[in-house]
């Protein structure tokens, strides 16, 4: 009985779609005990980046460990991948026991398993592959990026980014829940330890512990779902819970068991910055740019879209849910273009843009195309990783400027040729350029949502239009303000000098910054520090890659299996997913397909054409267009709370932060001064106070104790009586 | 056994009933005395009242019970007395040397 | 009148009181000479005194005699004399170098000549050996006369040995109000005797026995005998200072000397708890006791008298804590403890024979010697030749006498019940007699108080080791003798390692039940083991079980 | 005898130093202590019984008070092993880590010191409830003694509050334990005080309503040490007073002693009691949780800070605790040895820095990972360990703890009913996210941004000298910027075993399982009565009860 893989089998229609019965049992395999080393060589790496760290290692030699053991990572990943090929079984790889403990005998809940094994399908090596070979590229990116610090924070950082591949390693190949709750917190580790990279700014200390805090309120959901799952099932295995699920029927089970993926709903939300948790990610900036490349856009903030996929069985038995997902996903794409559209710091504008494209991928889990969602992750990663690299490059050349209203014509800078034209690509393929790979991706979800029927899912796709053609105007508003036009630059405030304040980019809304250094270096004196080899290499080596990530695309436009497809395929990701048969729905007489060509098409160069007349052509106008709308009180609302971000924060500030933070002076109150003061202190003073009650009696007068002693002895004898009289048992 | 099948028909002599009347009495007016005088030679006085009035009852009970007991007893309260007497006295002298005083009250040093 | 008892083995059983009485003589005699060295050596004499006595014990008591001389409790007396000479031993000891310390000061200087008009110290000694030796009678009484003059005698010398303690006022008023408020007591318990001997007909313990045991099967003790009962037990209640009796207790221990508050502390004490024993096992408890069907507790004791004791003992043990809370004199403080203390072994005199009295006895040995170490340790200091008696002269004496601060420390532990120190184990063996006597709640009471009693204990500990040297404590030196540092000491170094003995010194407690009584002392379950399930399908309706063996459970109201 | 070379080795080793100088008391400290450790290291490598419960070594021996049942029985399972080796493991380093911050006194110090570890070694180890008793109380007077005498400003009221507060606490757990003897005697007519024993007739021969009494009465001990929720007034302050190496065996060890009594005397002796007041419980966990947490949000004092930490990590203790189910009670167990590590290292890591710099306020410090790095590398791993960062050892606990309480429903497939719920569960992980904020704010405020230092070090250290710390005859001891050998030492031990037991904390578990089962062995049924009751009914069999060992 396996009512979820009926669909593919029923809509066979795309012979690119391969027919999967089943999701397999997966083998236990310890001769694969080697992959073991894809998590020991960056723990290595951890260790040996401590060590450097603590000898105060002044080369560049923790940079190349870390490069090392990531590349040696992305090797045996690679050796994996081929091993297996795309559409190997899934295995189990069992290294050692973790939290494993059981008692009584009879069934599976009598027993907790969880154990640091690996469990590798498809969807996993999919993962692994651009999570390893993304992180091997970026370390090379920060090797030199990081030069600067060589000697001071150097080591720290490429610990950190050791910590982060480590985690996110373990993430995607955990076997268990809690393993993949290992390695959810681990990278929320790394990512607090990296955004905080920077601990001399305020804002930076800021921006790590919030990210830390807000992402502890997803994993709560996370926890409580692995808590549910365990009640409801027995295990936390994905094997064994894979086996189980596909056994279910749809919409079968009690309210808590419907529960439980709204709660890994949750977590991954907070994990990929989706509304309600997303306030920490454009903060998250703070941190140095091959961080914000790396675990910002490319890599661990697609962990929620991973622990969906990976749980997709589990979210097919409840359409509601993956409803949930698809409109929480449609919404914060939309949500954030608005804002992206309005900010000045083009790394924020890409932390924005970060959201959104996130949201699409949860638009594409929702709506039933999980090879969309990991497709689009997958160019994602790239196109997005391109961008803050080329941002980091220009930070890095213009001493962290990234006001784009401060930076103008950088193609014709020297050295920076190859930074304006990636970064070019990059928005491209951000934009969703007609037949670029972002396009490919993005088509795949949003024709998945206008085929939908039900949920609304065709709003969902016009949601998709709109926003894409914000995407392309917003990437473009950066490109054309930045590396078009006549040349022209300020410098940011940091200096090479000072290491500390390296990166420390202008903050346009008034964040606080500790060294007010004097902003304005007038340019002529100032010469920007251009890119060498190791970053210009590494763009475009992720250019190519970024070209590369279409050609799944074509192939699957041409109707052609292709290895993504088959990976998501051959993975339980794939299981019960409802793609293919949008060639059913019409709108305007079209069927999907057709539609989001065309129509992505006019978004994306309308959004670009909208872009350079504002942008590039007529620049002055775009001020004006904003003075304009600021003039009217009636729309004045719109661009100043777009650039206020929609007053999110200051709404979590006012309505959780302040109350809590009330809550807790209250409760200080109560503990010093009920608590301890009138309970514990009161209680304490009574017998002291008994005692003073008493102490006239001890007045020193012989008469006065000699009344008082028989005194008392008659109210004894007195009592006595009484008792005696009322009750006639003593005591 | 004999003797407390006898008590128990006590009751009869209406004389005993008198005698412990007055014990009672006697003691009461001694510890009253005790309570409410300042002279320390009166006080001990009371207290020897009081002395008296157990005797007397241990007479009382005596006769009560036909029993040599209660006689017994009384001599060796009226020693116990004779005793305590002659600390009390010492004890007054002593005090009475210090504060040329014989009230109670003046001795009230030590107190809380 | 009830049989004479035969001569021969009264005299046997009370040789090491004789033995006590000759002392009392040689040294009152011995304290007037004219040779430094002789009267030097009176305490000496006092404590050989005692150890012979001790020895007399231990060679010449058996059961067997002692219950052909009238006894009650042959095992309980034995005990109770031994522990009175051994910490009387201690007593002679924290004394030494107190009396006429002026005197032979001036004399050691040259400055007067030897008086024997002028010096008490082979009286003192006289008539704390006395008032040991009228301790040491109370608990083998045979009838009440006996116990009337062994209670005055334990009583009588006291109050001289308050007055000639020291010479200060303060030692005046203390024996004055001693006296008078001692004799007001001793009125009250003697017209209490005069009751009791009323409703029973004789003077005889074990005929009283009787005759209450007779009365209490046909529907109750009369009030005659109740009344007196609760008059002797409130008179008695003055010299265990327990409440509502104990209001002279700190102005009188506040008043005397350290080594007399030392004596008065524990020797008064010890003969009341023996006297409430004696008297109180003429009316009887259930040896065993457990709890009634309902959870009502079943004793032996007539309902009036638990009622009294009860009240007793709460009150005791709740006035002399909240009592020693406020005080800034040791002294005093050390007095509302000694109430509270009492309050604690009204305890066991409730939970009774058996249990409860080997854990009277314990509590008693246990306080007997945990009062050495800190009045032996507060003996061994002065200030300018006068007493060390405020905390504020004790404040950081720990910094140049370790010794005397640790050995007030560890008294101060073990009266607080810290284990493991000794007097943990005598609470804790005197909370197991009142939750099996099934007074639980008084054990609560109890538990409460001692938690209470921690914070003034901790000033006893933390005063002089822990606060730094003050004005007051400036002036505190090492008393004239080594004696009394050296008996504190080794009762610190009792108190540590006793309760490893504990077993050996007290034997077996089956011993403890009077050898008259009837054998009540079966030790069937009383409770049919209610398992949980039984517990939470009915809720325990059964009647309360009507136990005719037991003496007097009821008497009736109307015969009041 | 090992057992006995174990208690007695503090024991001595305290005799000695008192004979010895002021020079080389610590020395003989550091020596004892660690002997004590080999000793104790020995003795777990001996142990038979580490996965198959059951106590070591089974002897009889010793009566103290041989007719009333009272002998000194040494012996340990596994889970008091684990608390045997947590003691001896945090002493050496707490006594080394006082190496600097100790000038007066010393000889009595590292003499208390040892007979604190000697007494918590005696509670930890004695299988007499008297003598649990006697060393679960006598760790007040050398606690007492280290607060008041080597404390902060405010050192005698905290002492005494601490003193009093668990005395009153633990009269009542005494008063408990004997009601139970009694009984005990009063059926059977032998007296007994051995653990088993009791809790053997306890739980199966008391009433209802006397469980529920020996229960109330033993938590209240239990309750004031641990701290619950209303009753931790103390310990604030104690742990504020406290001289470093105070603190650490104070929040690492001597907390553990309320909820070891709660795992091993509480729970198994008053099934029934345990059941229906566990509602109550793990509502004071869960408020104590989150109350905590925001108590310390603001607090501006970063010992008072981990103090009220601790209180609201010992919340999970209860509420796994309370869970009254296998994963509940290891998590519980796991709690309690990995707040000793990360709690006590914090502790440590203060106390460092507060020799450096003279103050606690964490308003006046700040960005000191730019001068001491290495200090603030540990301090970062125990915060995150704090945390329950999974893979360092506080998530094992944390997360079974919880767990615990979110799966005990009446109708549980897992073989154990429970009374509690997801709801229970849903609220105290609240504290997970309050958790991360308060200690992350604290990392925040001391260790990241820019460098904050007081003012005036010079002027600290004169004041220090008011509060009677004298340090006239003693020079202070210079220490560097950053952490010298003897303090990385001292925490890069304790670090390694956060590690260890965070990746691998199997041998713990397993060791602790049996002991688990043992002390649920009457729960589930009496939970399904309880749950009947309230007209749940639980349509699974219970688990097979496991048999008692021997």
């Amino acid at each position: 009985m396996i009512p979820m893989l009926s669909i593919t089998d029923t809509h066979a229609d795309s012979p690119a779609h391969a027919v999967v019965t089943a999701i397999v049992n997966a083998i236990p395999s310890p001769e694969l005990g080697w992959t073991g080393w894809i998590l020991l060589l960056p723990a290595i790496s951890v260790v040996l980046t401590g060590l450097c760290c603590a000898l105060r290692v002044k080369s560049k030699l923790p940079g190349w460990i870390t490069v090392l053991a990531l590349a040696g990572s992305f090797a045996l990943v690679l050796k994996l991948y081929f091993l297996r090929g795309d559409a190997g079984a899934p295995v189990v790889v069992h290294l050692w026991d973790w939290m494993n403990f059981s008692w009584g005998d009879q069934n599976k809940w009598h027993a907790l398993q969880a154990d640091v094994s690996l469990y590798v399908d498809s969807l996993t090596l999919f993962w692994l592959l651009f999570v390893t070979g993304l992180g091997t590229l970026i370390a090379i990116y920060a090797t030199e990026y990081m030069e600067a610090d060589v000697g001071k924070g150097y080591a720290r950082f490429f610990n950190g980014v050791s910590i982060f591949i480590l985690a996110m390693c373990t993430l995607v190949m955990a076997d268990n829940l809690i393993l993949l709750y290992l390695g959810w917190e681990g990278v929320g580790l790394a990512s607090y330890l990296l955004v905080g990279y920077y601990y001399k700014k305020p804002s930076a200390v800021a921006a790590g512990k919030k990210a830390f805090i807000v992402n502890r309120v997803g994993d709560l959901g996370l926890a409580v779902g692995i808590w549910l799952i365990w009640v409801n099932y027995g295990t936390i295995e994905f094997n064994t819970l894979f086996q189980v699920w596909q056994d279910m029927e749809r919409g079968v089970g009690g309210f808590d068991k419907s529960l439980i993926p709204y709660c890994l709903m949750l977590g991954a939300f907070g994990k990929s910055a989706q509304l309600p948790l997303y306030v920490w990610l454009p903060d998250a900036m703070e941190g140095p740019t091959p961080v914000s490349a790396l675990i910002h856009a490319a890599t661990m903030v697609t962990a929620g879209v991973y622990l969906i996929a990976r749980t997709y069985p589990l979210f097919t038995l409840h359409p509601d849910a993956l409803a949930t997902v698809a409109w929480v996903g449609g919404l914060t794409a939309l949500f954030s273009a608005t804002i992206g559209m309005a900010q000045y710091d083009f790394k924020r504008v890409f932390a924005y843009s970060t959201i959104s494209q996130l949201g699409y991928m949860f638009m594409g889990l929702g709506v039933g195309t999980t090879f969309g969602a990991a497709y689009h992750t997958l160019t994602h990663a790239f196109f997005k990783a391109l961008l803050f690299l080329t941002a980091g490059a220009i930070m890095h050349g213009f001493a962290g400027q990234l006001d784009l209203r401060k930076l103008s014509g950088l193609r014709k800078v020297p050295g920076f040729k190859i930074v304006s034209w990636t970064m070019l690509i990059g928005c491209l393929w951000l934009s969703a350029f007609p037949y670029s790979a972002g396009m490919l991706s993005k088509d795949v979800i949003l024709v998945q949502a206008l085929g939908g029927k039900d949920h609304g899912f065709v709003w969902l796709g016009w949601i998709g239009l709109i926003t894409a053609g914000m995407t392309a105007y917003y990437a473009f508003r950066v490109w054309f303000r930045v590396c078009a036009g006549p040349v022209f630059y300020m410098p940011g405030e940091e200096t090479h000098d000072d290491h500390d304040t390296h990166d420390a980019h202008h903050d346009d809304h008034g964040a606080q910054i500790a060294h007010s250094a004097p902003a304005a270096n007038s340019s002529h004196e100032f010469h920007p520090h251009a890119p060498r080899w190791a970053m210009n290499g590494v763009l475009i080596v992720i250019m190519l890659g970024a070209f590369a990530t279409g050609i799944p695309g074509y192939m699957e436009m041409r109707g052609q299996s292709n290895w993504a497809q088959v990976m998501m395929a051959h993975s339980s990701a794939f299981a019960g997913s409802v793609q293919a048969h949008v060639t059913d729905a019409v709108n305007f007489g079209m069927n999907p397909h057709q539609l989001v060509e065309l129509f992505g098409t006019i978004a994306s160069l309308g959004g670009i054409a909208i872009a350079m007349y504002f942008h590039l052509l007529q620049r002055k106008s775009a001020d004006k267009l904003r003075a304009w709308l600021l003039a009217h009180n009636s729309i004045r609302w719109i661009p100043v709370a777009m650039e206020n971000k929609w007053y999110v924060d200051e709404f979590y500030h006012a309505c959780i932060r302040g109350p809590a933070w009330i809550a807790g002076q209250i409760l200080h109150f109560t503990d010093k001064h009920v608590v301890d003061g009138l309970m514990v202190n009161g209680i304490g003073r009574i017998p002291a106070a008994l005692g003073r009650l008493f102490q006239p009696l001890y007045n020193g007068v012989l008469q006065g104790y000699a009344t008082t002693m028989a005194g008392g002895a008659a109210l004894v004898v007195a009592w006595v009586v009484y008792r005696w009289l009322t009750s006639g048992v003593g005591a | 056994m004999t003797h407390l099948l006898a008590a128990s028909q006590f009751g009869a002599s209406h004389a005993v009933t008198i005698t412990l009347a007055m014990s009672a009495l006697l003691f009461t007016i001694g510890l009253v005395g005790f309570l409410v005088r300042r002279n320390m030679i009166l006080m001990f006085l009371c207290t020897e009242i009081m002395f008296q009035a157990a005797a007397l009852a241990f007479i009382a009970f005596g006769r009560m019970r036909m029993d040599t007991g209660g006689q017994i007893f009384v001599i060796f309260i009226l020693t116990i007395a004779a005793a305590e007497a002659a600390l009390a006295l010492g004890l007054v002298i002593l005090l009475f040397r210090r504060k040329e005083t014989l009230s109670s009250e003046a001795w009230s040093e030590l107190h809380e | 009148m009830s049989s004479f008892l035969p001569m021969g083995p009264k005299i046997l059983v009370l040789t090491p009181e004789i033995i006590v009485f000759g002392g009392s003589v040689v040294t009152s005699i011995i304290g007037l000479s004219r040779s430094k060295t002789l009267r030097k050596s009176v305490p000496l004499l006092a404590a050989i005194t005692l150890l012979a006595s001790l020895v007399a014990l231990a060679m010449g008591y058996s059961h067997e005699s002692a219950e052909q001389a009238g006894v009650l409790m042959p095992h309980f007396n034995k005990i109770i004399k031994a522990i009175i000479l051994v910490v009387g031993i201690g007593l002679v000891a924290i004394s030494v170098g107190h009396i006429d310390r002026r005197m032979e000061e001036a004399v050691a200087r040259g400055a007067t000549t030897f008086d024997p008009m002028r010096v008490v110290r082979g009286e003192f000694y006289s008539f704390m050996l006395l008032s040991i030796c009228g301790a040491m009678l109370i608990p083998g009484s045979p009838d009440l006369i006996w116990l009337f003059l062994a209670l005055e005698l334990t009583s009588l010398p006291t109050y001289i040995m308050v007055a000639m303690s020291r010479g200060t006022r303060r030692a005046q008023e203390a024996a004055v109000k001693y006296f008078f408020l001692g004799a007001m007591s001793t009125a009250i318990f003697l017209y209490g005797f005069a009751l009791i001997y009323g409703s029973t007909g004789s003077l005889q313990l074990s005929t009283i026995r009787e005759v209450f045991a007779d009365q209490s099967a046909r529907g109750g003790i009369d009030t005659l005998g109740i009344t007196g009962l609760i008059l002797c037990i409130l008179g008695f209640c003055y010299k265990l200072a327990a409440a509502p009796m104990h209001f002279y207790a700190p102005d009188v221990y506040e008043g005397a000397a350290n080594p007399v508050t030392g004596f008065l502390s524990f020797i008064p004490k010890i003969a009341g708890f023996s006297a409430l024993a004696v008297l109180l096992s003429t009316v009887g408890w259930s040896s065993h006791a457990g709890f009634s069907e309902t959870g009502a507790p079943i004793n032996g004791l007539p309902a009036p008298i638990l009622a009294t004791l009860w009240m007793i003992c709460a009150l005791t043990m709740t006035l002399g804590n909240i009592g020693a809370l406020l005080q800034k004199s040791v002294k005093r403080m050390l007095a509302y403890s000694s109430i509270s203390h009492s309050g604690y072994m009204v305890l066991a005199i409730i939970a009774g024979p058996g249990l409860g009295f080997e854990a009277l006895l314990f509590y008693l040995i246990s306080y007997g010697v945990t009062n050495l170490a800190i009045f032996g340790a507060l003996s061994g200091l002065q200030k300018r030749g006068e007493d060390v008696e405020s905390f504020e002269e004790l404040s950081g004496i720990g910094r140049r006498y370790p010794g005397l601060a640790a050995w007030l420390a560890i008294g101060s532990g073990s009266l607080m019940g810290m284990p493991p120190l000794l007097g943990f184990w005598a609470k804790l063996m005197l909370f197991m007699a009142g939750v099996q006597a099934g007074h639980t709640p008084l054990v609560i009471i109890a538990a409460i108080n001692s938690a209470v009693s921690v914070w003034y204990y901790l000033r006893l500990i933390g005063v002089p080791s822990l606060s730094p040297p003050g004005t007051s404590s400036e002036g505190v030196t090492k008393g004239p003798s080594s004696w009394p540092r050296f008996a504190g000491a080794v009762a610190s170094v009792a108190v540590i390692l006793l309760p490893l003995f504990a077993s050996r010194i007290l034997g077996n407690s089956a011993e403890f039940a009077p050898t008259n009584a009837k054998p009540t002392s079966a030790t069937t379950p009383t409770a049919p083991v209610a398992t949980p399930k039984q517990t939470t399908e009915n809720s325990r309706q059964e009647t309360p079980r009507q136990d005719n063996t037991q003496i007097a459970l009821h008497s009736s109201p109307t015969r009041l | 005898m090992i057992q006995y070379l174990l208690l007695l080795l503090p024991i001595i080793s305290a005799l000695v130093i008192v004979l010895s100088s002021q020079r080389a008391a610590k020395w003989i400290a550091l020596i004892g202590s660690t002997a004590s450790l080999i000793v104790a290291a020995v003795f777990a490598v001996q142990f038979p019984h580490w996965t198959t419960g059951g106590f070591w070594p089974d002897l009889n021996t010793s009566p103290i008070l041989g007719n009333f049942g009272v002998d000194l029985k040494i012996g340990v399972d596994s889970v008091s092993l684990m608390l045997v080796l947590l003691t001896v493991f945090l002493t050496p380093l707490a006594i080394a880590g006082s190496f600097s911050a100790i000038t007066t006194r010393m000889r009595e110090y590292y003499a208390w010191f040892m007979i604190l570890e000697a007494s918590m070694l005696l509670a930890f180890m004695s299988r007499d409830i008297i003598f649990f008793y006697v060393g679960y109380e006598f760790t007040l007077i050398p606690m007492f003694f280290l607060i008041s005498i080597w404390g902060g400003p405010m050192r005698g009221p905290a002492a005494i509050k601490f003193f009093i507060f668990t005395f009153l606490g633990s009269v009542f757990t005494l008063t408990s334990v004997i009601f139970v003897a009694v009984r005990h005697f009063d059926s059977t007519g032998t007296w007994t005080f051995a653990i088993a024993d009791l809790v053997k007739f306890s739980s199966t021969q008391l009433s209802a309503r006397e469980q529920f009494w020996v229960f109330v009465g033993l938590m209240s001990g239990f309750a004031i040490k641990t701290p619950f929720f209303p009753t931790h007034a103390w310990l604030p302050l104690a742990h504020d007073q406290a001289p470093t190496g105070g603190s650490v065996v104070l929040a690492g060890i001597l907390l553990k002693l309320g909820t070891y009594g709660v795992f091993r005397f509480a729970l198994p002796m008053a099934p029934i009691g345990a059941v229906e007041c566990s509602t109550f419980f793990a509502i004071l966990g869960i408020i104590a949780i989150l109350y905590m947490s925001l108590v310390c949000w603001v607090q501006t004092d970063i010992k008072k800070l981990i103090a009220y930490s601790s209180v609201s990590h010992m919340g999970f203790v209860v509420l796994g605790l309370f869970a009254l189910n296998p994963i509940g009670l290891q998590g519980a167990v796991m709690y309690m040895v990995n707040h000793g590590l990360s709690t006590g290292a914090l502790f440590l890591c203060i106390g460092m820095m507060y020799e450096r710099y003279h103050t606690k306020d964490m308003e006046q410090l700040g960005g000191l990972v730019s001068k001491m790095p290495v200090w603030s590398f540990f301090m970062i791993i125990f915060t995150l360990s704090s945390v329950g960062l999974p893979g360092l050892n506080g998530f094992v606990g944390e997360f079974l703890c919880l767990m615990g309480a979110f799966v005990a429903e009446h109708d549980q497939p897992a073989g154990y009913p429970g009374v509690l719920g997801p709801w229970y569960a849903v609220v105290a992980a609240i504290g997970l996210i309050l958790g991360a904020m308060y200690l992350l704010i604290m990392l925040g405020k001391i260790v990241w941004g820019s460098l904050r230092e007081p003012h005036g070090q010079e002027h600290a250290q004169d004041h220090a000298q008011d509060h009677g710390q004298s340090h006239a005859q003693h020079a202070e001891i210079q220490l560097p910027t950053d952490l010298n050998f003897r303090e990385i030492a001292i925490l890069a031990p304790i670090a390694l075993a956060c590690l260890a037991i965070g990746l691998y904390p199997k041998p713990l578990l397993n060791a602790v399982e049996p002991c688990v089962k043992d002390a649920l062995v009457n729960y589930p049924a009496v939970i399904d009565q309880y749950n009947a009751k309230r007209g749940l009914v639980n349509p699974g069999t219970p688990v097979k009860q496991a048999e008692a060992k021997p």
